[in-house]
């Protein structure tokens, strides 16, 4: 076990399962997305509320689901940075803090369109896209971090304490939010949520939610790469891959 | 198919902006963020050769000068 | 060689006790502070001048200002904690008191603790006695103005908790104030929300016992809580200078 | 009688991308004075907070009386005294109430022996003038001035002689050297030539800047 633990938390050692699995989770991933939205877009049944403008849960979905997990994910290895000093870990928190940036932004995007046909205004102080404008708050604010400290290992931890700091109060901040919602806005519908969604709904979100997983898998898995050659530049297995032209 | 023609998928009901202005965007942010991490990785890759290189071709270091605090002449036009 | 001068190690549990060496940082904080009295009234000013702004700005209508006066009030005092946050460890940090107080044989969290209490003393406190005139300045009634003044009262330590996890996070770097600022406001929504929406709720004639225990409930979490951060927080930031 | 008080095994150091020293390993023994060496940006500072427990980037091994230092951080701390070139003098307090904020975690000192350690670094008649109101030099006496009084038995002190003027240094040179003779250990750092017979040294950049 602690063997395994010292394996994953090797740099060389990933750079080589991550550069044999990132064809299959590229190939893959691009697949079930692809199917999950065409059939979103082409073939599931309109919704009998809000007609074809549902059809975007199928981005707003998948898109916020990623960027809360991300940001969970980040606060998992954050925890692995500060207790274990695993270089991986740091590697992970900094490579995959913009791709969830993105996301939370895109998932933000979709919802303030969404909004337009479904409540007749851009932007609607729901709870739901009020929490998530505070997430890409917090991203923002460990990418700031990040960039204002010039030296790696500091920036590393200081980021790890941010977001542990941050997911403590996450549950906080989205039932502080909630509270906020109905003390302000008294039941209003919600993009969606729905009583039962059928099958051909359902299931084409499913596949949408899992094709963008495995896509952001191979994004964290390229970006990892870009920085640990650039933080293992010294190091020999380093200079023999980029010599050699792998990876 | 949920929609009878071509045109009724694009329009989507009066939908259609909505709808393809997310999906636009979410398929040129994400193309663009594995383009650009992929562009990146490749520049720091070949960053790091050239310095390799460099290194090699420069084997001996160069010998550390003593600081001499001597004043640099800068002519006065 | 002289035996008996010879210095032995000194076991730690002869030293000074955590609440001694506690209670050293928080009186030195204070005396500090009341030699510069000036940057003690700044975040007072600061407060009053931000108030202020809403009328100018937007409306000085009796129904608006009753309607907003809790959350001018909650977001003024939000921003005058902020704008002090930035010289919790600074000086400590330029003229290396920080260092000595770091390696104190005493648990560095409680001293950080210590410092923050002061911190809120000193910027939080003055605020909450300051609040109740600007209540009535924004037409505020006598039950809405005790309710504010009882949610600041809770609210304005845990931004100080919270703020201080910011402030040691950014300590030494470039632009830290605006930095600092990004890393915290987040953080400090639920605390304004709860905070004017407890204000709002009584004014309503709902109960707020529940609201305000729930704030309490925020305090206990940020004492218990961000002395650890703030704590490994200034070892990273000293360890990096 | 003579176990090293604190030792470095195989300690290296990087900062900012660059190997500041590599394999370093030396004990500190109690009755000594030890000088390090090294020109400007060779790490002298940095070595001197890493040994002190400031800076964490660090690789390799520090025992504290044989066992890692780790493991009894609050017996380090209270048996070492560290003074940086940041001597943690707050201009707005007094000498008095500087030396009582900084000896207030580790043991409890009366105002006299404070006024006495102040006077024996020639700041008699300043214990109640704020420090602002004193000359570089001045403070950097106060923050000495916890020399007189310390019974940590190690001393870590960077740039101890900065802004101190002639006679001042010859008196802190015995002071060391009095030390030694009792049994503390100290390390300091200075570009002065130190006078101090049997002082050991550790010098580092032998051999200009490591370059990896």
């Amino acid at each position: 076990m602690w063997q395994f633990f010292h394996k994953l938390g090797s740099p060389k050692w990933f750079f080589g399962i991550a550069t044999r699995f990132m064809p299959w989770l590229l190939a893959i991933g691009i697949i079930l997305l692809l199917a999950g939205l065409v059939w979103g877009l082409a073939f599931a049944p309109k919704d009998y509320l809000q007609g074809n403008s549902y059809r975007i849960i199928f981005i707003h979905v998948p898109t916020a689901f990623l960027a809360q997990s991300i940001y969970i994910m980040m606060a998992s290895a954050a925890i692995v940075t500060l207790v274990w000093r695993m270089k991986l870990a740091d590697v992970f928190v900094k490579a995959v803090a913009p791709v969830g940036l993105v996301f939370t932004f895109l998932s933000l995007f979709t919802g303030a369109v969404w909004g337009k046909p479904t409540w007749g205004t851009w932007w609607v102080w729901d709870a739901r896209l009020t929490s998530m404008l505070i997430l890409l708050f917090l991203y923002g604010g460990t990418i700031a971090l990040d960039r204002a400290i010039n030296d790696e290992k500091s920036a590393a931890r200081a980021v790890a304490v941010l977001v542990l700091v941050g997911v403590v109060n996450i549950p906080i901040i989205k039932y502080s939010v909630e509270w906020w919602n109905t003390l302000h806005q008294p039941a209003t519908f919600k993009l969606t949520e729905k009583p039962s969604m059928p099958v051909e709904m359902w299931v084409p979100l499913l596949l949408s939610v899992l094709g963008l997983y495995l896509l952001f898998g191979w994004l964290a898995c390229l970006r990892m790469k870009t920085e640990i050659v650039m933080r293992e530049q010294k190091t020999r297995w380093v200079r023999e891959l980029v010599m050699a032209g792998r990876g | 198919m949920a929609f009878d023609s071509f045109s009724a998928f694009i329009a989507m009901e009066g939908h259609g902006p909505y709808v393809w202005a997310c999906y636009s965007v979410f398929a040129v942010l994400l193309v663009g963020l594995m383009i650009w991490s992929s562009r990146h990785h490749q520049a720091v890759m070949a960053s790091c050769k050239r310095r390799y290189q460099q290194q090699e071709s420069s084997t001996s270091a160069r010998p550390k000068q003593a600081a001499t605090f001597a004043r640099v002449e800068v002519s006065q036009e | 060689m002289n035996a008996d001068r010879r210095p032995a190690l000194k076991p730690v549990s002869e030293s000074v006790g955590p609440i001694a060496a506690m209670a050293a940082v928080f009186a030195r904080d204070v005396r500090v502070a009341f030699r510069q009295r000036q940057d003690l009234l700044n975040p007072l000013l600061f407060f009053i001048m931000v108030v202020t702004l809403f009328p100018l700005g937007v409306s000085p209508e009796v129904a608006f200002l009753k309607q907003s006066g809790a959350g001018i009030l909650w977001v003024a005092a939000l921003l005058s904690v902020l704008l002090s946050l930035d010289h919790l460890f600074r000086h400590d940090f330029d003229d290396g008191t920080l260092e000595q107080l770091v390696l104190q044989p005493q648990p560095l969290f409680l001293l950080v603790l210590a410092k923050t209490a002061a911190h809120w003393v000193l910027t939080g406190l003055p605020l909450v006695l300051l609040a109740p005139v600007l209540g009535v300045m924004v037409h505020l009634d006598g039950n809405s103005i005790a309710i504010l003044c009882l949610t600041l009262l809770i609210g304005t330590p845990v931004l100080s908790m919270i703020g201080a996890i910011g402030a040691a996070l950014t300590l030494g770097l470039r632009s830290a104030g605006v930095l600092l600022s990004l890393l915290i406001i987040p953080l400090y929504i639920p605390v304004l929300i709860f905070g004017t929406g407890t204000v709002a709720a009584a004014a309503e004639g709902a109960p707020v016992g529940g609201y305000l225990a729930l704030m309490g409930a925020f305090l206990v979490l940020a004492v218990t809580l961000s002395p650890f951060a703030s704590a490994a927080a200034l070892r990273i930031s000293l360890s990096n200078s | 009688m003579s176990e090293p008080l604190l030792q470095a095994i195989d300690l290296e150091c990087e900062r900012d991308e660059r190997l500041l020293f590599q394999n370093l390993s030396f004990s500190i023994l109690p009755g000594t004075v030890t000088r390090v060496e090294g020109p400007n940006g060779t790490g002298k500072t940095t070595l001197l907070r890493i040994l002190a427990g400031l800076n964490d980037a660090w690789s390799g091994q520090l025992l504290w009386c044989g066992e890692p230092r780790a493991r009894q951080r609050e017996s380090f701390l209270r048996n070492t005294l560290y003074i940086g070139h940041r001597p943690g003098i707050k201009p707005l307090l007094t000498p008095v109430e500087n030396l009582k904020a900084l000896m207030a975690g580790r043991r409890e000192v009366s105002d006299e022996v404070l006024v006495q350690a102040l006077a024996g670094t020639g700041l008699a008649g300043f214990e109640n003038v704020p420090c602002r109101n004193l000359s570089a030099g001045q403070q950097r006496r106060v923050a000495l001035a916890r020399l007189l009084i310390a019974d940590e038995p190690l001393w870590l002190l960077d740039e101890v002689f900065t802004a101190i003027d002639a006679d001042g240094v010859r008196a802190i040179e015995s002071l060391l050297q009095q030390r030694a003779a009792e049994g503390g250990a100290v390390l300091v750092t200075t570009h002065h030539e130190l006078q101090l017979p049997g002082m050991k040294r550790i010098t580092l950049g032998a051999g200009g800047v490591h370059e990896c």
